[in-house]
């Protein structure tokens, strides 16, 4: 499937994304500019279901959900190490499955320390 | 390579102990462990070795002999962690498993044959000294620090990997030996993507050791952190950022000496000036300490300016004196700052009328930071000088020699205050683990100056 | 040649006796901590004595004793050998000798002291120190000596710290050696980088074979002469020497002047050859030793400090060995170093004796008739004055001589000032003797209440002392006299190179040698004189500073006219130009450059830390400058 | 497989090279003139993924799949960063209520 393609081929391309740009742009400034502006203190408050806006919205969330999140990011980044195993599954035979069985354990190790730290146990 | 695999399960014991609630049991499984991990690696001498795990790492003397310092020196240091971090907060085993993790990565860097562990061993130590630095959580001093630490310790991860990158992509491999062939295959016509690689990876490496003028976070980071941290980093840290940076010169790069060399001299000089004479005006034994590093690094930098056979034997002689008497150093400052609250220089008055022990080591580790002769750091600086000079940088040397003076004048300021300046104080608490370590230093550094025949020519 | 090999014990005693007297400092008794540390030092002169009469005997001169590798890889080796020859040995018998006496002065000078066990432990450690700089076979362990010597000498001069500039004179002490001692490390390296050795047997072998005028040897002599100007104190790094009285005297004695402060002419004379092959060099360490000669002794005139005028005394007479030095007689700078360490180290301890005496008074115009209340002290010190001034038969006149019959050799100007300056001294050294020892006294009731003799352990030394001030000079009779010159013969070996020895020139025929001797002897007894006449006969007193025109009015009552005359014409001009040179050079001009060089240098740590600014910002800018200026640099240098 | 990487053989290497060091540069620039701790950190992360694009392209370039595998490492160590950065971060924030990087000198001179 040998393509040739020139600078000249993505032209409509160009075009077809100068074109949604530009509607974009187009109506929200001209909503922006022929719309009515009338402001109350209760239009700019924040919307909580009709009822009182109570404290501030940036109030401070629990450490739990930082720690759940990072522990996620971590573990599943580990994931990628086993895409060039499982590709060569075959070419590394034996040897690689005892290697990667020792990188899962390592693992399992950070796992059973986090649990045992009660990082992951949502209660106060 | 015992030693790798010993040091990193050693850390995930400790933690596991940590878990288990036997507290008692760290310090000792630690120095047990990383003293059968020392053995272990010296074990591994061997002239004739042959990279190992596809060509990842070479396990050769010079690799044996670094992380043979390194582990040594941690023991130290470690030896000196006794009631240190139970001050600071109950989870005292993630701290002795966050330093192990970062000698492990430590242990890649003196051993590498591949970029690609240079880098993973450059990341595991830094990682771990990040949290490190800012174990004390609620001292706003030690918080600064780490994000210091860490904002610019992974921008220059940044620039680190972009030069990897380009040496990559201008011979392709990260094997130093494929490296080392594409240089020689053709000296004169290598692509020039390999010498802005070579550049920034320079300026990465330089940036770990801590050279002028990517030296900033150095005094910054070693006041913040917890003195046996910075203590930690301005001896284990820098001799392995320093064996890195040689390992890799020594390997790869040295065909191309007339384009680095000049760069290096730059950086030496720069180190030398800004940590000398910035040093002079601190009030603070700490950070004057880190000024003093900053300058050690200066003549370091001499070994891979005169890039030859011995160099590796001049840095580690010159690592091993300066490490030793810095550990002193900052075992004394651990014990002022418990005990006095305070690191100035007048603190140490009247030290000798009290603590005439410390006061006997502590001179010892200053004569030897000044270089004056019968201490090992005389043996470093004279290998460093005739290195330098063998390859006629008569100037240099001379602009060194000057700086050295300006050296001793700081160092002598604490002998000074502890000799020569009277003052009621009360004598200083010296555990009996701080007693043998500081004994023991000021001996290796004694006998080293003394007969430096059993380490000079050991790589 | 057993004692020749066993010449490591030299040294080790005095470092057993610093280890004992050092660690038992404040456990044993004063009079165990004495014995201990001059017991040590006289088992050393004992040995000395023995490797002194077996090189004597022995045919062979030179022996090299090593000891084991110090320093030892494939590029640098460098071997803690010892090198026994006549002039090591001739200088171990010095520095042993003489340091013993002082020790044993010292338990006397220092009894009432705290820090007594301190004081041995040091004066032990630097006569090992000492040993080191003259046993070394190579300039690395010399230069361990010359440092070791430096740091105690910094020590001592410091060792009354509580007084702050005392504290402060140690400091200038320590900054201006170090100065020297950077010139002598570069020396050191260039040594190393041209003749692949810093063996003393290595380099003279292979300095031997090249020519005279060579530009790196230029070099090399330049930077070691530099080494020998902070270390003995020569002009313009002078200046901390007459500070460095801020020790003990007999430190004073011991170290600024015995001892330490001719390593560097020993060091000359031990690298004689490089110098002999730089004439330069040569003629640079000529003039500067005259220029610090006569300078030193004009501002000795005026000092009123008992220790000053022995300290500026000091400085010239070190000058005349830099003299003797420059035109190459290198036998006569050792001669007179070691007559000099005789009569210098017997003034300084008679000194230490009126201070002690006077408790601890160092003023000379509060002293005065002491000649009856301090009998032996008295004649000690006339003989030490006699010997100095250059009156025969005494010690220094011989030396002194010798020096300058050389000199005349080379320029009969160097002779002019030198014998100027052989004026000069004589002039305050009575000078000094009379105020000190004659007329009636001027302290105070208490401490004419309190004078007395020192005790034996004091006066023994002074006696042996004396009598080496006396007679030392038999060592070097010159031919005009009869005498062989025994000390030129024996030291004959040291100057002789493969295929080059260093011969000074002949002395010149007898009669003008006899002429010029006259002329000095002459001068310095009608300087003498003159000082009798002013301060003994006339009631000359020198001024409590702010009070000149009470001295004009006590010189109109003198009916001494040519006390006035001379008072016009010499004393005044001398007077002021004393002062000159104290004030303007000595206190403003040299003190002036080293100061400001460390202000400088402050200053430059004062505003170069605010570019450690704190702001993270700010150092990733930095960084990055760094980054693009490398970057810069590599894309014009691919 | 083999049409993929064909077809980024097909635009030249210079083009890649290019690219990445205009990112690489928008993330120093990132780091320098922001001031947001964790628009810095991000700046950061800009940076090293630039790196792994070009790491990617000089990869195929060379055929040769260590390049590639380099990418996983760093991936790794950027979460690993991501992980330690925002726990410190998270501890400023506690002390002292900001992430502004200019609050943090009191360690200077």
């Amino acid at each position: 499937m040998e393509v040739q393609s020139l600078p000249v081929d993505y032209l409509p391309i160009l075009f077809q994304m100068l074109v949604a740009l530009g509607f974009v742009v187009l109506t929200m400034t001209i909503t922006h500019l022929i719309g009515p502006k009338r402001k109350t203190a209760d239009k700019l408050s924040p919307f909580e279901a009709g009822i009182e806006v109570v404290g501030n919205a940036r109030t401070p969330v629990s450490i739990k959900y930082f720690l759940v999140a990072i522990l996620f990011v971590l573990f599943d980044i580990e994931v990628i190490f086993m895409y060039p195993w499982a590709v060569n599954f075959r070419e590394f035979g034996v040897e690689g499955l005892i290697e990667m069985f020792i990188f899962m354990a390592t693992l399992l190790l950070g796992y059973i320390y986090v649990i045992k730290k009660k990082a992951i146990e949502w209660g106060d | 390579m015992s030693a790798l695999i010993t040091i990193t399960i050693l850390a995930l014991l400790l933690l596991y102990l940590g878990l288990f609630k036997a507290k008692k049991a760290l310090l000792p499984v630690a120095l047990i462990g990383l003293m059968v991990a020392l053995v272990l690696s010296l074990m591994e001498w061997d002239s004739n070795a042959a990279p190992i795990f596809s060509n990842m790492m070479l396990y050769d003397r010079f690799a044996v002999a670094f992380s043979g310092i390194t582990i040594f020196l941690t023991i130290l240091i470690i030896a000196l962690s006794k009631d240190y971090f139970e001050r600071i907060s109950s989870n005292v085993a993630e701290y002795y498993a966050l330093i192990l993790f970062s000698l492990a990565g430590i242990i890649l860097m003196v051993s590498y044959h591949n970029l690609s562990m240079l880098f993973i061993g450059i990341e595991i130590m830094s990682v771990s000294l990040y949290i490190l630095a800012g174990i004390k959580k609620r001292d706003f001093a030690s918080n600064e620090a780490a994000l210091k630490y860490f904002l610019m310790g992974a921008f220059s991860t940044g620039i680190l990997l972009f030069g990897v990158t380009l040496i990559y992509g201008a011979s392709g491999s990260f094997d130093l030996e494929g490296i080392k062939q594409y240089i020689l295959k053709d000296p004169t016509a290598v692509s020039p993507l390999l010498y802005t690689g070579i550049t920034l990876l320079i300026v990465g490496l330089s940036f770990k050791v801590g050279a002028a003028p990517f030296h900033f976070w150095v005094p910054d980071v070693y006041e913040g952190s917890p003195s046996l941290i910075s203590a930690y980093m301005s001896t284990v840290v820098k001799v392995a950022g320093f064996a890195a940076f040689l390992r890799l010169i020594m390997f790869s790069f040295a065909p191309l000496q007339d384009f680095w060399i000049p760069m290096i001299i730059g950086m030496s000089v720069l180190s030398l000036l800004i940590g000398n004479v910035t040093a002079v005006y601190q009030q603070h034994f700490k950070r004057m300490l880190a000024y003093s590093s900053i300058s050690h690094v200066g003549y370091m930098l001499f070994a891979i300016i005169a890039l030859n056979g011995s160099s590796d034997n001049a840095v580690f002689v010159y690592a091993a004196a300066y490490s030793v008497a810095t550990i002193i150093a900052f075992g004394v400052l651990i014990l002022l700052q418990g005990q006095v609250g305070n690191d100035s220089f007048d603190s140490f008055n009247g030290l000798a009328r009290k603590n005439p022990f410390l006061a006997l080591t502590l001179t010892i580790a200053m004569l030897s930071l000044a270089g004056i002769p019968l201490t090992a750091g005389f043996i470093g600086k004279f290998m460093m000088f005739s290195k330098a000079l063998s390859s006629y940088h008569i100037f240099l040397v001379v602009f060194a020699a000057l700086n050295a003076m300006i050296g001793i004048f700081y160092y002598f300021k604490v002998i000074v205050a502890m000799y020569f300046k009277e003052e009621d104080r009360k004598e200083l608490i010296v555990p009996v683990y701080f007693k043998l370590v500081l004994g023991f230093s000021a001996l290796v550094t004694i006998a080293l100056g003394v007969y430096p025949d059993f380490i000079a020519s050991l790589i | 040649m057993l004692l020749i090999n066993l010449v490591w014990l030299v040294p080790l005693f005095p470092l057993v006796g610093f280890l004992i007297n050092g660690l038992g400092r404040n456990v044993l008794p004063k009079g165990v901590i004495g014995f201990i540390g001059s017991l040590s030092i006289l088992l050393s002169f004992i040995v000395s004595i023995g490797i002194f009469t077996e090189l004597n005997a022995s045919d062979i001169k030179s022996f090299y004793i090593p000891l084991f590798d110090w320093i030892h890889t494939a590029a640098v080796k460098v071997p803690f050998a010892f090198q026994i020859d006549p002039l090591s040995s001739i200088m171990l018998l010095i520095v042993t000798g003489i340091g013993f006496l002082i020790h044993v002065y010292s338990i006397g000078y220092m009894k009432l002291d705290n820090g007594f066990g301190k004081y041995f432990s040091y004066l032990n450690l630097f006569i090992f120190f000492m040993l080191l700089l003259i046993l070394g076979s190579n300039y690395v362990v010399m230069f361990i000596g010359w440092e070791g010597v430096g740091l105690c000498s910094y020590l001592l001069i410091g060792f009354w710290f509580t007084n702050p500039s005392f504290a402060t004179a140690a400091k200038k002490a320590f900054v201006m050696n170090r100065i020297g001692d950077l010139g002598f490390l570069i020396a050191i390296f260039i040594i190393f980088a041209t003749f692949g050795s810093v063996e003393f047997g290595d380099v003279f072998m292979q300095a031997a074979k090249m020519e005279s005028g060579n530009t790196t040897l230029l070099w090399i002599t330049m930077l070691l002469f530099v080494g020998a100007i902070g270390k003995s104190a020569q002009i313009p790094l002078f200046t901390w020497l007459p500070d460095a009285m801020a020790g003990p005297t007999p430190v004073s004695a011991l170290i600024h002047a015995a001892t330490m402060v001719t390593g560097g002419v020993y060091m000359i004379i031990r690298s004689n050859i490089l110098f002999t092959l730089s004439p330069v060099t040569l003629h640079l360490v000529a003039v500067i030793g005259i220029i610090t000669a006569i300078l030193a002794a004009a501002i000795a005139v005026s000092q009123t400090d008992i220790k000053k005028v022995l300290a500026y005394s000091t400085v010239s007479q070190l000058g005349y060995m830099f003299l003797g030095l420059g035109v190459g007689a290198y036998t006569g700078a050792l001669f007179h170093v070691i007559t000099h360490a005789f009569f210098k180290a017997l003034l300084f301890l008679c000194a230490g004796s009126v201070i002690h005496a006077m408790s601890n008074e160092q003023d000379m115009r509060k002293m005065g008739g002491l000649k009856k209340k301090l009998p032996i002290t008295f004649v000690t010190m006339m003989a030490g004055t006699l010997a100095i001034s250059g009156i025969p038969p005494f010690s220094g006149f011989f030396s002194k001589d010798e020096i300058l019959a050389h000199a005349y050799e080379q320029s009969p100007l160097l002779w002019v000032i030198g014998v100027i300056t052989a004026l000069l001294t004589s002039f305050y050294m009575f000078r000094m003797l009379y105020l000190t020892f004659y007329k009636g006294f001027r302290g105070t009731q208490e401490q004419e209440h309190h004078l007395h003799e020192s005790p034996a352990t004091m006066t023994i030394p002074l006696v042996i002392l004396a009598i080496l001030a006396v007679f030392g000079g038999l060592i070097g009779i010159p031919e005009v006299f009869g005498g062989h010159h025994w000390l030129a013969g024996f030291l004959a070996p040291i100057f002789e190179h493969p295929g080059l020895v260093i011969v000074a020139e002949t002395p010149m025929n007898h009669s003008t040698e006899l002429i010029l001797m006259a002329v000095s002897v002459g001068g310095a007894i009608i300087a003498a004189l003159y000082a009798y006449s002013r301060y003994v006969k006339g009631s000359h007193i020198p001024a409590v500073d702010g009070s000149s025109r009470d001295l004009l009015s006590k010189l109109s009552y003198n009916k001494f006219y040519v006390d006035e005359v001379y008072e016009f014409i010499i004393g005044r001009p001398l007077n002021a130009l004393s002062s000159f040179f104290y004030k303007i050079i000595d206190k403003g001009a040299i003190d002036g450059f080293v100061n400001g060089l460390g202000k400088a240098t402050s200053e430059g740590s004062k505003v170069l830390r605010l570019l450690q600014s704190g702001n993270v910002g700010f150092y990733i800018f930095m960084m990055i400058t760094g980054i693009v200026a490398l970057l810069v640099y590599g894309f014009y240098n691919i | 497989m083999e049409t993929v990487s064909q077809s980024i053989q097909g635009i030249p290497l210079n083009h890649y090279i290019l690219l990445s060091a205009i990112i690489f540069t928008i993330g120093v620039i990132g780091v320098l003139i922001r001031r947001n701790a964790i628009i810095i950190f991000m700046s950061v992360e800009l940076m090293l993924n630039a790196v792994n694009l070009l790491l990617t392209a000089f990869s195929v370039y060379w055929g040769d799949a260590s390049g590639q595998v380099f990418v996983f490492f760093i991936m790794a160590l950027a979460a690993a960063e991501v992980a330690i950065g925002l726990a410190i971060l998270t501890m400023i924030y506690r002390n002292t209520n900001s992430t502004d990087i200019n609050i943090l000198n009191r360690l200077k001179w």
